[in-house]
């Protein structure tokens, strides 16, 4: 068994949530971010020719509702437009939000609980029948069936009346919410402010579906295109997909995506081993070749490192993604702050991020949110641990918490090789707390049961390995669900792992939910991560890098910080 | 020239010296008989013959000639034209000598067109012949059975068939007829006399029973470890040895036709210690069964003997295991009011090989619940000496000893349960004839001194009628005729018996000749 | 279902002359399995004395060591060889910087172990159902018989996925993995018993034993057992180097033992992808699970053949089947 | 024979359903929330409980079994939302992870699966009958004792390990060979040769050995049996004693070996697929094992259980075929 990588279908979702489906991000090399914004071979990219997708992970549940994407995806996105979608610009320019099939960003009531869509116009389905709002409502109806679930929570949670819709096949009426006053405008209700709805409108449930080809489950054999290309070819349940250019869509009403090639061919299925070693060698269709969910992994990197030509073809990306120790407060001595101060100031980050994959592979975090101005992040070291980890201080605490001889506890983490919750990084934690008096014991859990063991308030064990990934560049969906007292989830998956339910916290989240300035908002999200950083209920490990290689005639390579991934709706293989 | 010519020919495999310096010779046409005890090297001198030890790392020296080939100088392409061809053998296991997956006629062309030129349709018409030549009925089709399918008998018919379908000059035969029921015995016999007749090959005929010897050719060599001790006309050897072995070998032989010496032990009115009552017993069900034992009554009275005589398959033996216990009859009325104990056939299964002798005849006497070790050994040495063995060697094991000494040792731990009735199944027919002579008058002894009965299963005719003071004929899960011995062997009433004691060969060779003739009549009849 | 293992009634393995010493005797007389032994010798004491070895290095299996490895390169050590160096005798493993001897030996006697385990478990099992099939009436026979079929039939992934899913982690892995693959491996045995039994049943000693009024427990337990030795050790030897191969398989698919604790398997498991960049990290637990196997496969063979010479094509041993572990 | 095949037919079966109660057992108490797993891990509680449902999950394990026993035998139906979803018996159902029939998601892996056992088969079956038989022909030999160490070398190596060297030595470093990425033979049978190869040497190599052992073993046996010894006594030549009375019945026993592992590698060679990245239903179910993905679990399980019981059957009727001393009954 290869490396697996780091997209294991959706049942380790829980832990990278977002990383699912979008594929992970890789934005430009970031001292490479200056230049012209776009790598890859040299040459005026141009239309025609066909792009060969190697992926791990098949494209299994291709249908809008069903789809988890952080953006619309990537391979999605060539075939399902939404009312917005991400910025396909390098770097930072990428982790912004842009109109779609929509003319502009929405319009937010006064306080931001109603947003109003107007649709382009010309737009056309593959089968040349035109694009209507109330397409759009169905297809948001849609993803609350219980047949097509696993789409992000947020419709359901914004949307007044989501919470015990059942969509459109139990309940024929349709979510009241949602209206469609004219064939070309859509207005959403929310049952509360929120700010950042334009990024939302990003993900496929946006996805225009007519109501008319819907066949419930088998839709995703072949979903009806908005975007550039339609699905010819659907085997295995997305093992293999091929898309060719979708006559009606028309490049005049899409700004974003540029469809140079002719047709993509997405195989799945493969081993990521195999992915890499194909791509490296760049053989026939594979000078062709992207993949937009496998990464390097250590070893490959450090083979790739050694060879010149090959790392003129690897593409790093950023992805707002954290590493982290999770506490749990209410199990001792863990509701003692200053053993978990004691443990902050412990751990040895250049130890793990070597357990993780080398310094190439992830940079050493210090803040929750992670590195990139979109989510407004604000730096801070408040248990400063240096390169090694600072193990006098944290005897220190540990003596004045009432531990003078040190302690014993247990670190839960999951047993998958994905460098992230692995005992790679429980390991290296574990040898850097021996140094501070702390004994680890290490619980490795197979990952199902990691999943529902650390994310289950029944269950929740003190201390734990857990990562937390952006459904969109911004501090909401990364910050709430981690430190919204109201997001406790008492049966189900609960993410608050700390279990903080400060009303102040609680109150500033509100706040910032109102600001449909995002530049502003990004701010307030930062100082209230600072904020909440001092009671050490997470210790920010590191922060993942995604090195990724790409064939010989790849050309106009964009990676955006949204993603960190190649976008192939950019990509020009002529 | 002589057909055959040994001089000084000597056999060793490893550091035992099978053949030591034989020497012997053999008219065109003539029929030789090599006779001796097992371990005296006959078949080893055989096999010498056809230069069939070489590569097996057996070590030959002296000269052989077979048909004007010399065997020990010929290479292996004059060797392999001598095999078959001029000199053919008959061995001792007929179905594991015929390769399982062919048809029979198959293998008789192999071997004829291994030595003739001819046409696979050539060898097979051959093959047809031989076989109807040797007596297989509708040989056409049959020759296109596989061995399995073939009775012992039909086999043996068809490796002799095999031996003719190249007219050798000579036929080896080896043990030919050992693993035969005496009835088919006497079949083989009879045809291997015709055939000799008939195309004048010359017969080298190794066997342990003298009496098949006597009823086959025309001279005698007797062997003892590997040396010859006796040779000459086989009417003079057998009727007048010159050599004490010779003459010890011969008065152990049992003779079916010697009245018995009457038992003092047995009488008409003993107590009745066991009795069977229609018992039978079934193997496999459905379609498979079989009836191994169809419906035997008899009783077994304190101490006498009753004789259980019967060819293969007559379900002697499981009557044998449903007396002593062994087996629960599926049907029947079987009760036993004695201490039954049994004497086993194979004196190397009936031990097991990992634990001392001592132990084993120890078994009876722990198992009752005897728990003194100092009682127990010294009961063990009594019953040691009884059968003739050293007390000495309770801590000696299995393979230390003879096979009439295991035998022995087998008797003891029968003797140790203090039995009323003891079952002996076979117990003396895989011992030399010596041998047998020795155990069965073992059993004999003990069976006066402790007034023990017995029940004495074998199929050997002579044996039976030695030892019994009454017998009973199996055939086929029934008994088809019960008596006093000397009336059931003098006069039997039953056709069965009339045949079995018909073919039982003769010791004396005028008398083999009448009795060939009888069987003549009785068949054509 | 039957198996190409010894056909039933075959015919039981001959005693060994009791008392001599034949077995010594032959086994010595074969060089091979005399340099087999003394290398398996060497590896038990390595595994025992592993804390001491490791200690004479002045390393410990699990000390990381961050300066040791290229960071940026994606971990490899730093150093030609992997970085073997007077203090790192075998160099040390990427990414983390662990030295590689000091696990290597104590991997050993989580390889030895978790094997020998499995392999007295599997012998037991074995034994007794193979024993109760071979003297029970049909029914037994017919039940065991089945049971072992649908243990034939079940892969020791799911086994051990199951098993690993259902015991609390709590319980030490590596007692647990012997006892999956003693609870999966125990057929052939148990065939090979139940063959052996129903031969030796049929013999005249076992009937004299109970003419003389044994009852069943003590017949198994004096005329069976004892003959069963030869044959059961015989495969028990076989069984032992393929078990710690299926440990190693089970920890290189990721469902075996668990790091930190060290284990030949899952060393490998971990180098796997690192071939091309740091080959002996790759090589030296390979090597060394080949020279083990291979070692305990010649004295095996040394003890078949001098146990019984015969025996040579009455036992099928490890198939290509029990190398893939997915018996 | 008839009888000898229905009471076959009945202990597979019986075999087959023991072995999809044991998995079903033993995945019920085995944690995972799986109406989560198949939820996603956003889904709220009542979507859970909704997913929970449609997958009759919250049933007890003897309806649980009882559907599924209704779906082997007579098929099922499943909702899509606008319609229902047939599935055929044989119905094993359909996958808690991608919603795929299992039927349809083995038969897709199978091609994969066949197309390694089939040719490491060849490959071994040449490598290790013919060492076997080059050994006895050379027997005594310098070279007889250089094949036994070769043999028990390969008996030694784990797939795994002789695997990595391959793929150092052969695509690493010589570039012969490419790194194996499965070619369905319908699409590019010379590519699909070519991907193959290294599996299919480093599975011969280790599968070989008992092979060649076996073959020696047994034609030394049969060499040694009374009916050669006749047919030597015969005048038959050496060649036509092996090749036609010794060899025949010294392969019987090693087809039936064959028959046994091909049947047990078609329900798929875990490590060779995992190591060469072979999409194989192997590879499937250590997957669907890690993934609590029950439905998956028990159609592969019962799919190599078929294949094994199978190879069982098939390997007594070939021995029983080639040596008619044994009755079938």
């Amino acid at each position: 068994m290869r490396q697996p990588s780091v997209i294991s279908r959706r049942v380790a979702a829980a832990t990278a949530v977002l990383v699912v489906a979008a594929g992970a991000a890789a934005c430009g090399p970031k001292d490479n971010k200056g230049g012209d914004g776009s790598s890859g071979a040299a040459g005026k990219p141009q239309k025609g020719g066909t792009l060969t997708v190697l992926n791990s992970k098949p494209q299994e549940d291709f249908d809008p509702a069903r789809l988890y994407t952080s953006g619309g995806g990537n391979v999605p996105s060539l075939v399902f437009r939404t009312l917005t979608t991400r910025n396909r610009e390098d770097g930072a320019a990428g982790a912004k939000v842009v109109p779609d099939l929509a003319t502009d960003l929405g319009t937010p009531s006064k306080n931001a609980t109603v947003w109003t869509y107007t649709l382009k116009d010309g737009l056309k389905y593959e089968d040349g029948t035109a694009i209507t709002s109330a397409d759009i409502k169905y297809g948001i109806e849609r993803s609350f069936a219980a047949e097509l679930s696993g789409g992000a929570p947020y419709l359901r949670d914004w949307l007044i009346g989501g919470a015990d819709y059942q969509g459109p096949y139990k309940d024929k009426k349709g979510l009241d919410s949602i209206e469609t006053p004219d064939a070309k405008t859509i207005v959403f209700h929310l049952d509360k402010p929120e700010g950042e709805f334009p990024f939302l409108a990003t993900q496929t449930q946006t996805t225009p579906v007519p109501r008319a080809k819907d066949n419930g489950t088998k839709y995703e054999e072949h979903p009806i295109s908005s975007g550039p290309y339609k699905v010819v070819k659907n085997e295995g349940d997305g093992e293999r997909l091929i898309l060719e250019r979708n006559p009606h869509w028309s490049a005049s009403t899409d700004e974003e995506r540029k469809a140079y090639p002719d047709r993509i061919d997405v195989r799945s299925g493969l081993d990521s081993a195999v992915i890499n070693q194909r791509l490296s060698a760049s053989q026939g269709a594979d000078a062709a070749a992207v993949t937009t969910d496998t990464n390097l992994g250590p070893a490959e990197l450090a083979k790739v490192t050694g060879d010149k030509k090959l790392a003129a073809r690897v593409g790093t990306g950023h992805f707002g993604y954290t590493n982290y120790i999770a506490f749990n407060p209410k199990v001792k001595p863990f509701d003692d702050p200053k053993v978990r101060q004691a443990i902050s100031y412990a751990v040895d980050r250049s130890s793990v991020v070597n357990a993780a994959g080398g310094s190439s592979l992830a940079e050493p975090a210090t803040t929750f949110l992670p590195d990139q101005a979109a989510f407004g992040h604000t730096p801070y070291d408040h248990f400063p641990a240096g390169k090694n980890g600072n193990a006098t201080k944290a005897k220190e605490l540990l003596k004045e918490a009432g531990h003078p001889k040190g302690l014993t506890v247990t670190l839960t983490h999951s047993n998958d090789k994905d460098f992230a919750t692995s005992p790679e990084i429980a390991t290296a934690l574990q040898e850097a707390l021996k140094k501070a008096g702390i004994t680890v014991k290490l619980q490795g859990l197979e990952s199902n049961d990691y999943s529902d063991t650390v994310y289950n308030l029944k269950s929740e064990p003190g201390f734990f390995l857990g990562g937390w990934g952006a459904d969109w560049p911004s501090g909401g969906p990364f910050f709430a669900p981690i430190f919204d007292g109201r997001q406790i989830v008492k049966s189900g998956y609960n993410f608050n792992s700390g279990q903080l339910n400060d009303a102040a916290v609680n109150k500033e989240i509100d706040e910032i939910n109102k600001l449909t300035d995002l530049d502003a908002a990004a701010k307030r999200w930062g100082a209230l991560d600072k904020k909440v950083g001092e009671q050490a209920l997470t210790v920010p490990l590191f922060h993942p890098v995604y090195k990724r290689l790409y064939g010989e005639s790849v050309k106009n390579v964009v990676i955006s910080d949204w993603t960190g991934v190649l976008d192939i709706s950019q990509v020009a293989v002529k | 020239m002589s057909l055959v010519e040994v001089s000084d020919l000597s056999i060793s495999f490893g550091d035992v010296r099978a053949v030591d310096g034989l020497s012997f010779s053999l008219e065109a046409g003539g029929a030789l008989g090599v006779v001796g005890e097992s371990g005296s090297g006959k078949s080893a001198s055989a096999y010498a013959l056809l230069g069939l030890h070489r590569g097996t790392g057996a070590k030959v020296s002296g000269s052989i000639r077979v048909a004007g080939v010399d065997v020990s100088a010929a290479d292996d392409a004059e060797l392999r034209a001598l095999r078959g061809a001029k000199a053919a053998m008959v061995f001792q296991d007929p179905l594991s000598s015929l390769d399982p997956y062919y048809a029979v006629g198959d293998q008789i062309a192999e071997v004829y067109r291994v030595h003739n030129r001819a046409s696979r349709r050539a060898a097979r018409a051959r093959a047809v012949e031989v076989l109807d030549r040797v007596g297989i009925p509708d040989a056409a089709r049959r020759s296109r059975s596989r061995p399995h399918e073939f009775s012992g008998g039909m086999r043996q018919r068809a490796l002799i068939a095999m031996a003719l379908a190249c007219e050798p000059q000579l036929l080896i035969a080896d043990e030919p007829t050992t693993a035969l029921d005496v009835t088919v015995q006497a079949q083989i016999l009879d045809l291997l006399h015709d055939l000799r007749r008939e195309t004048g090959m010359g017969l080298l005929l190794v066997t342990h029973d003298v009496g098949v010897a006597a009823e086959s050719v025309d001279e005698v060599l007797v062997m003892q470890s590997g040396r010859a001790v006796e040779r000459g006309p086989v009417g003079e050897v057998l009727v007048a040895p010159r050599e004490p072995y010779t003459k010890a070998l011969l008065s152990a032989v049992p003779r079916v036709t010697e009245p018995r010496v009457p038992s003092d032990t047995a009488a008409d009115d003993g107590e009745v210690l066991v009795e069977a009552d229609g018992v039978r017993q079934v193997f496999g069900r459905g379609k498979s069964a079989l009836a191994a034992v169809d419906g035997v009554s008899l009783t077994v009275r304190r101490g006498e003997t009753l004789g259980v005589v019967g060819e293969s398959g007559s379900g002697k033996t499981t009557l044998g295991r449903m007396l002593v216990g062994l087996l629960e009859p599926t049907e029947g009325r079987l009760t036993r009011d004695a201490r039954v104990q049994m004497v086993f056939q194979d004196p190397v299964s009936s031990l097991n090989p990992r634990r001392s002798i001592g132990e084993s005849v120890a078994d009876p006497l722990r198992a009752s619940g005897q728990r003194d070790g100092a009682a127990i050994r010294a009961r063990v040495r009594d019953l040691l000496a009884r059968v003739g063995l050293d007390p000495d060697s309770y801590d000696r094991y299995p393979h230390e000893f003879s096979g009439g000494q295991r035998q022995r040792v087998g008797i003891a731990r029968a003797l140790a349960a203090e039995p009323e009735l003891i079952v002996c199944d076979e117990a003396v027919s895989a011992l030399d004839v010596t041998t047998q002579a020795q155990v069965t008058a073992l059993l004999a002894e003990l069976q006066r001194e402790l007034g023990l009965a017995l029940v004495f299963i074998a199929h050997d005719l002579a044996v039976v009628r030695q030892v019994s003071d009454r017998v009973a004929v199996m055939r086929q899960g029934r008994i088809v005729e019960e008596g006093e011995v000397d009336q059931v062997y003098g006069d039997p009433q039953d056709p069965y018996t009339k045949q079995l004691l018909a073919a039982v060969p003769a010791l004396d060779p005028a008398l083999a000749a009448v009795r060939r003739a009888a069987r003549k009549e009785l068949a054509a009849a | 279902m039957s198996q190409v293992l010894p056909a039933e009634g075959a015919g039981a393995v001959e005693a060994p002359a009791p008392g001599a010493h034949p077995f010594w005797r032959r086994l010595r007389a074969r060089r091979s399995a005399l340099v087999a032994a003394a290398i398996v010798a060497l590896l038990v004491l390595a595994a025992l004395a592993a804390p001491l070895l490791a200690g004479i290095e002045g390393q410990d299996p699990t000390t990381y060591h961050p300066d040791l490895v290229d960071s940026a390169s994606g971990g490899v050590p730093i150093g030609s060889f992997g970085g073997i160096s007077a203090e790192h005798w075998l160099g040390v493993e990427p990414l983390t910087g662990r030295d590689l001897f000091a696990r290597i030996v104590y991997g050993a006697r989580v390889s030895l172990g978790v094997a020998l385990g499995a392999t007295l478990l599997q012998v037991i099992i074995g034994v007794g159902i193979g024993l109760a099939a071979g003297l029970g009436n049909r029914f037994v026979d017919q039940a065991l018989s089945r049971i072992t079929d649908v243990v034939v039939a079940l892969p020791v992934m799911v086994t051990a996925l199951g098993a690993l899913a259902v015991v609390p982690t709590s319980f030490p892995r590596p007692v647990l993995i012997a006892v999956i693959i003693g609870l999966v491996g125990w057929s052939g045995t148990s065939k090979i018993v139940r063959a052996q039994t129903l031969s030796l049943k049929s013999r005249d000693h076992v009937a004299a034993a109970r003419l003389s009024g044994w009852g069943s427990w003590q017949i198994a337990r004096r005329e069976l057992l004892p003959a069963l030795a030869a044959p059961v050790i015989t495969y028990a030897v076989l069984l032992f180097p393929s078990n710690i191969v299926v440990e190693a398989a089970l920890s290189f698919l990721g469902v075996g033992i668990k790091p930190p604790t060290p284990s030949w398997g899952q060393m490998l498991s971990d180098a796997d992808t690192w071939y091309q960049a740091a080959p002996t990290y790759l090589l030296i637990p390979a090597l060394l699970l080949f020279v083990t196997v291979l070692a305990l496969t010649v004295l095996g063979e040394g003890v078949r053949t001098a146990l019984d010479p015969r025996a040579e094509s009455r036992l099928r041993i490890g198939t290509g089947r029990k190398k893939e572990a997915d018996a | 024979m008839k009888w000898f095949l229905l009471r076959r037919l009945g202990g597979a079966l019986f075999v087959l359903l023991a072995l999809s109660v044991v998995v079903y057992a033993a995945f019920y108490v085995a944690p995972g929330n799986v109406a989560q797993i198949a939820c996603g891990p956003r889904c709220s509680p009542a979507q859970v409980a909704q997913v929970s449902e449609q997958l009759h999950l919250g049933d007890p394990l003897y309806t649980q079994y009882w559907h599924f026993l209704q779906g082997l035998f007579a098929g099922r139906d499943y909702s899509t939302g606008t319609g229902v979803l047939h599935c055929q018996a044989p119905c094993l159902g359909l996958s808690y992870q991608s919603d795929q029939q299992v039927t349809e998601l083995i038969l897709a892996k199978l091609p994969a699966t066949a197309s390694l056992a089939v040719g490491a088969f060849v490959l071994w079956m040449l490598l290790g009958v013919g060492t076997g038989l080059l050994s006895v022909w050379r027997r005594g030999r310098l070279t007889e004792r250089v094949l036994t160490w070769i043999t028990l070398a390969g008996m030694a190596t784990p797939v795994f390990v002789i695997g990595l060297l391959l793929i150092i030595v052969l695509v690493t470093a010589l570039q012969i060979l490419p790194f194996p990425d499965y070619v369905p033979l319908t699409e590019d049978p010379e590519q699909w040769a070519w991907n193959l190869l290294l599996p299919w040497i480093s599975l011969a190599l280790v599968s070989a050995a008992p092979y060649a052992r076996m073959t020696r073993a047994s034609m030394m046996e049969t060499l040694a049996e009374d009916h050669v010894r006749t047919f030597r006594a015969y005048g038959v030549g050496e060649r036509a004693l092996v090749g036609r009375h010794a060899l025949r019945g010294a392969l019987a026993p090693v087809i039936a070996l064959g028959a046994l592992d091909i049947g047990s590698m078609f329900g798929g060679a875990v490590l060779t697929e995992s190591l060469f990245g072979i999409p194989g239903v192997g590879r499937e179910l250590v997957d669907a094992v890690k993934h609590v993905d029950l439905p998956v679990v028990v159609g592969l399980v019962l799919v190599t259980g078929f294949f094994v019981v199978l190879a069982n059957a098939v390997a007594d009727i070939l021995q029983a075929m080639a040596d008619r001393r044994v009755v079938l009954a």
